[in-house]
């Protein structure tokens, strides 16, 4: 191998701030984006689970759109085109006025996709549980928003721990598509390195690795989660 | 903006795309055969009784599962051609990469398919003596299989986005012929459109395929 | 032969690897007919034909490589492209990792508007916006400028040029800042040329360069060779035409008087 | 009480509830049977409205329950139910399953409710379960659960759907017997079951559906005693003979 | 023909069986009962090695099923065994499920394997729902499918466990009556169930077990006539009762 590694340009100025601060950026997208997808994916995948075919129709659009078009794309239509629909006025102050504009169209781009997905795993832990407990919570007397808050989303969200910590890792990694609007988050960051120094092998590297640390916290703090609210005398809870 | 939108553009280089598209068809279909058998053999190793053979099986998974696939496209680029001792070219070495990242997902998914067959059928299975080889070829993956089809069309569909990922290393499938076409030809906002609605239409067609077959396996 | 490891594995392997851009217009860039063209292309196959002499095997195959910004240091460290015909530009950071062949090309930082936007300089950009494309020499230069300036920009961060390009078009960004030749692409190719303009003085010089595996100067020395022929004979004079005046994507650049001094400098005799 | 009158029901074409009409009166306790797909479970849970129907009126206690403007989770606060899968809220406790409508739907508080609670548990026995959680519990114990659950909003009336067919046999007693005290206190019931020792013991009337329509609908004794249509004759003849 | 001596199993510190002994002579029906969780289905899955055991022996027609060189999947092929929930292969239909082990296992051709099906469901009384799938069959049908397919492999034994307790009473004597008839035709088989009524009609002898223990085995005279000890007294009383 003709490559003359120095990996000491990682903790080099301005090559470490470089790094840090995109490490930064990408929790920072990723976490608002994640709040935002779990927040809009929940009522979503709830309006799909309920008795009115208008919210059904609504969510199932939302969802159909929002998860059938690369997220790239989506990105670029976001940042570029959605501006042009909107009157001249409030796109120019999109365009213009928007605080933190690349940070705030990623964190919507990257959290409206994938809040189609967690709606995915809401509906279907939503129908995992089924008819009965539904229908012994509305024989007691609750309304239906009731069965929903202290019956049905208590248990589904448990169901579906496994699959929300799948999307949660998903949304770190695909925060990286950020960078095609101009966030300079870690794998861009690790791209300006290789362009400045020729350190490639190096500064991705340093990616990867900080992609794994991120990960496996997010892991760990899953399983936690798993544990503590894991249901007495319960063995799987998906099973049913 | 859109007053001037330049439709030339896009018939000028259809048979460009065409072929770009043909490239994430062969990728997608490719990844989706291996990952399934090797992810179906790292789920038969993870549920295994030894010890060793499913912590590495899990090892494995959880590894791939925290990388971008990105950064596993780049390092397999590089350290495939190392292994096998030979130049592999791009198209290659992204199919051993797919293959091996699919794989940890479709393990996920064939685990949970496996077990989603209840106890009780592989208790019957070897009841009626059969092999443990047998059980699962006759009993117990046509079931998990069976079951896992709507998610593993999902799964699919993730696939079918993420092969533009293989710009990285310099073969065009759809969506980077079409970024080539727009860098060439300045006409970045009617290709992107493009894409994005022929993404849509082929991926809500499998999502409604999806469905269709759930309905139809939900009996 | 003495120590030319590249040309030996050349040699043997009956290939020669050439690495290619697939965007770099009108330097390395896919056509419509799906095959790499352009000025370095063409530059490129002359060193080529240099090589076939030199170890007697014209019938030598040619591989195109594509490679990007990510992958060309990599596949270079480890043998898989023999050299790259892009639109790199020479820097002392990089030469720790590949060397670079005469200048082929002398670019520099200038700045694209809207006409009638009042803008020529980067002074006028005080208070406006600048879309800048990720982790190019253009983006240091601006800033550096800038600061040295006390002239007060906001930046936009954009992932390519046409990008940056749509951002002047729509109006989310004042000006785009770039190498020049590449800001004459994107007007000549945009669909109202007349509407804008590539102005301001250089705010950086780039020279682009072929590159080769490094710690190998036979190799090295008969590209250098080659191009210095080209030069000395006003061949690369014919190229650079085909390619920019005004070239197939009506680009329309003149030879510059800087890179016509360069191009004599460098034709050094044998 | 209760109220049915020409129910009529469709799951797309399939007819389910082919014209059932029949009452049940303050403190009766009746019986339902019938073959497995005859529509039994599906005509308990019409009349609290679990299930919508196309044609017919039910009422219950002088409420229209299909009525445009009924509130049904009122309605349904006041009728009791038990399922057959018991259908306890796994992620609370036994007593917490207990208070939840109480806190909720009554609006009790919370010292009130657990009252309530504790004193329901003692009744169907199993006050020293209460901070358990119902997986941790036997399948019958579960079901007493449920029942309590039930009670504990004072109900005018109660209605079961199979509530001891998925128990372990040696279970089905302890269910029963509670049923059968629930019966004596003078509850108004209406029970889907096969346990025809239940029937014999408290039933004031026995209904036999097949195929959508209630076939008979007549008194304990002649039920047990008289010669019935056919089908009745022979489906009696299956669950009593082993 | 099937002998247990001194088996003792253990999950982790739970002990699920208790120094059981027992045998079943050839031609002999023995019924297995006991309150739930007593072991019965482990004793009965120990039997033909689907459940390892750590003390004890066990041999079946002379075969030691915990032996080191015991060809487990041959052994099994040659017991019969029906399961509480049928456990028919889904995604195959009825006559397949009937084949799959006798060509796979057996070796037969698929005539004789397809000739051999269609006789035993012609004597479950099945024949003309052979191309069907397991789903679209009653729970009855299942389990009177599951018994042909058990019987396909020519078995020396049968074990069934609780064969009729996920049924719908209506159906639970179509699936006994083949019982019956298989014992009086002089099958081995231990049957693990609680209709007592089945037992009275063709067993000769009756285990009763409790807490992993055989708390009682003997004729089904002594069984039903003389008096036992206290827990199965009191176990008998709650699954007669009713
Ligand atoms: N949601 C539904 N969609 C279509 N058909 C249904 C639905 N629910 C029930 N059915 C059908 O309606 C019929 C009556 O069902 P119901 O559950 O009321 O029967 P049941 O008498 O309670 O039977 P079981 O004894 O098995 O509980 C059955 O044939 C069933 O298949
Ligand atoms: N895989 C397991 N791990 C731990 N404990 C188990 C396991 N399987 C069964 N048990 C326990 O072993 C005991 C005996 O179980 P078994 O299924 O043999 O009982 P059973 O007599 O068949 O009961 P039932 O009538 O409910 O079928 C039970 O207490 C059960 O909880
Ligand atoms: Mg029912
Ligand atoms: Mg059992």
């Amino acid at each position: 191998m003709n490559y003359n590694w120095d990996w000491g340009v990682l903790f080099r100025e301005p090559y470490l701030d470089w790094l840090i601060s995109g490490f930064l950026w990408t929790i920072s997208v990723s976490l608002a984006a994640w709040i935002l997808a779990f927040t809009l994916g929940s009522i979503v995948g709830i309006a799909r689970t309920v008795d009115n075919d208008w919210a059904r129709g609504i969510a199932t659009c939302y969802v159909e759109t929002f998860r059938n078009i690369p997220l790239l794309v989506q990105m670029f239509l976001w940042y570029f085109v959605f501006p042009e629909l909107l009157p001249y006025d409030a796109g120019m102050w999109v365009k213009r006025e928007l605080p933190m504009p690349e940070f705030t169209t990623a964190v919507v781009c990257l959290g409206l996709y994938t809040a189609s997905r967690v709606a995915e795993q809401v509906r279907a832990g939503i129908e995992a549980i089924g008819q009965g407990q539904r229908n012994a919570g509305l024989a007691i007397g609750l309304t239906p928003a009731q069965v929903y808050r202290y019956v049905l989303l208590p248990v589904s969200y448990r169901i579906i721990i496994p699959p929300l910590t799948s999307e949660f890792l998903t949304i770190f990694k695909n925060s990286s598509v950020a960078l095609t609007i101009g966030v300079l988050e870690t794998t861009a960051q690790a791209r300006q390195i290789e362009e400045y120094t020729f350190q490639g092998f190096e500064a991705f590297t340093a990616a990867t690795l900080l992609y794994i640390v991120v990960t496996s916290v997010v892991m760990l703090l899953m399983k936690l989660i798993e544990g503590r609210v894991r249901i007495p005398g319960m063995i799987s809870l998906g099973a049913k | 903006m859109f007053g001037d939108f330049d439709t030339g553009v896009i018939f000028d280089n259809l048979h460009f795309l065409v072929e770009g598209m043909q490239t994430t068809l062969v990728l997608t279909l490719i990844a989706i055969g291996g990952g399934l058998i090797l992810g179906t053999l790292l789920a038969l190793a993870r549920l295994s009784r030894f010890r060793a053979l499913s912590f590495c099986a899990g090892g494995y998974v959880n590894f791939f599962r925290s990388m971008p696939l990105i950064l596993v496209i780049f390092w397999f680029y590089f350290l495939v051609p190392h292994v096998v001792g030979r130049p592999v070219g791009g198209f290659y070495s992204v199919l051993v990469a797919f293959v091996m990242f699919e794989a940890a997902y479709y393990c996920e998914i064939m685990r949970a398919g496996i077990q989603s067959v209840r106890k009780g059928q592989i208790y019957a299975g070897q009841a009626l003596g059969l092999s443990y080889a047998q059980n699962m070829r006759y009993v117990v993956l046509p079931q998990a299989f069976r079951n896992m089809v709507p998610i593993l069309m999902t799964q699919a569909i993730i696939l079918f986005q993420d092969t533009s990922l293989v710009y990285v290393v310099g073969i065009k499938d759809f969506l980077v012929s079409a970024d080539l076409v727009a860098n060439r030809e300045n006409r970045i906002l009617e290709m992107f459109t493009t894409v994005a609605l022929v993404y849509f239409v082929i991926c809500l067609s499998g999502s409604l395929l999806v469905k269709r077959l759930q309905r139809k396996f939900a009996r | 032969a003495e120590g030319s490891m590249v040309l030996d594995r050349i040699k043997e392997r009956g290939t020669i690897n050439m690495g290619h851009r697939e965007s770099s217009v009108p330097f390395s860039y896919i056509g419509n007919d799906g095959k790499p063209q352009g000025y370095s292309i063409d530059l490129c196959m002359k060193f080529v034909d240099a090589i076939k002499a030199e170890i007697e095997m014209p019938d030598l195959k040619i591989n195109l490589v594509p490679v990007t910004s990510q992958t060309r240091i990599a596949l270079m460290a480890n043998g898989t492209i023999d050299l790259e015909c892009g639109s790199t530009t020479n820097n002392l950071t990089r030469q720790k990792q590949v060397d670079y062949l005469p200048t082929t090309f002398i670019t520099g930082t200038k700045i694209a508007s809207k006409k009638g936007s009042g803008i020529t300089e980067i002074e006028d950009l005080e208070g406006k916006t600048v879309a800048l494309s990720l982790g190019t020499t253009n983006e240091k230069a601006i800033k550096r400028v800038a600061e040295a300036n006390g002239i007060n920009i906001k930046t936009l961060m954009v992932k390519d040029h046409p990008q940056g390009w749509l951002s002047v078009e729509t109006g989310r960004a004042d000006a785009y800042a770039s190498d020049d030749v590449l800001l004459y692409g994107l007007v000549s190719k945009s669909k109202n040329p007349a509407d804008f303009q590539v102005t301001g003085r250089f705010l950086s010089f780039d020279p682009y360069g072929i590159m080769v595996p490094q710690n190998d100067s036979l190799y090295r020395r008969l590209g250098t060779a080659t191009l210095a022929d080209m030069m000395r004979s006003g061949e690369i004079h014919k190229i650079y035409d085909k390619w920019f005046n005004p070239g197939p994507t009506g680009i329309n650049m003149p030879m510059s008087d800087t890179l016509r001094t360069a191009f004599e400098i460098q034709a050094l005799p044998h | 009480m209760i109220n049915l009158k020409k129910i009529s029901k469709w799951y797309g074409d399939f007819q389910v509830l082919d014209d059932c009409s029949t009452q049940v009166e303050k403190g009766e306790v009746v019986v339902v049977c019938g073959p497995s797909g005859s529509g039994k479970s599906t005509l308990i849970k019409c009349v609290n409205g679990l299930e919508p129907f196309q044609q017919g009126e039910i009422t219950v206690d002088g409420v229209s329950v299909g009525g445009k403007d009924t509130n049904l989770s009122q309605l349904r606060s006041r009728i009791g139910m038990v399922f057959q899968n018991f259908e306890l809220f796994p992620h609370i406790s036994v007593v917490d399953n207990i208070k939840l409508a109480q806190l909720k739907v009554l609006g009790r508080s919370d010292d009130e409710a657990h009252k309530n609670a504790m004193r329901l548990l003692d009744r169907v026995g199993l006050a020293d379960q209460a901070d358990k959680h119902p997986a941790q519990l036997s399948g019958g114990q579960q079901q007493r659960v449920a029942i309590a659950r039930a009670l504990a909003m004072d109900p005018i009336a109660m209605l079961f759907d199979e509530p001891t067919s998925a128990l372990d046999p040696e279970m089905i007693n302890e269910v029963l017997d509670v049923m059968v005290e629930l019966a004596k206190d003078g509850m108004t019931m209406m029970v889907v079951t096969h346990e025809m020792g239940f029937a014999r013991r408290v039933a004031n009337r026995v209904i036999f559906m097949d195929e959508g329509r209630i076939e008979e609908d007549c008194t304990r004794e002649e039920f047990f005693n008289t010669t019935r249509g056919e089908r009745a004759q022979i489906f009696l003849s299956k669950i009593l003979e082993h």
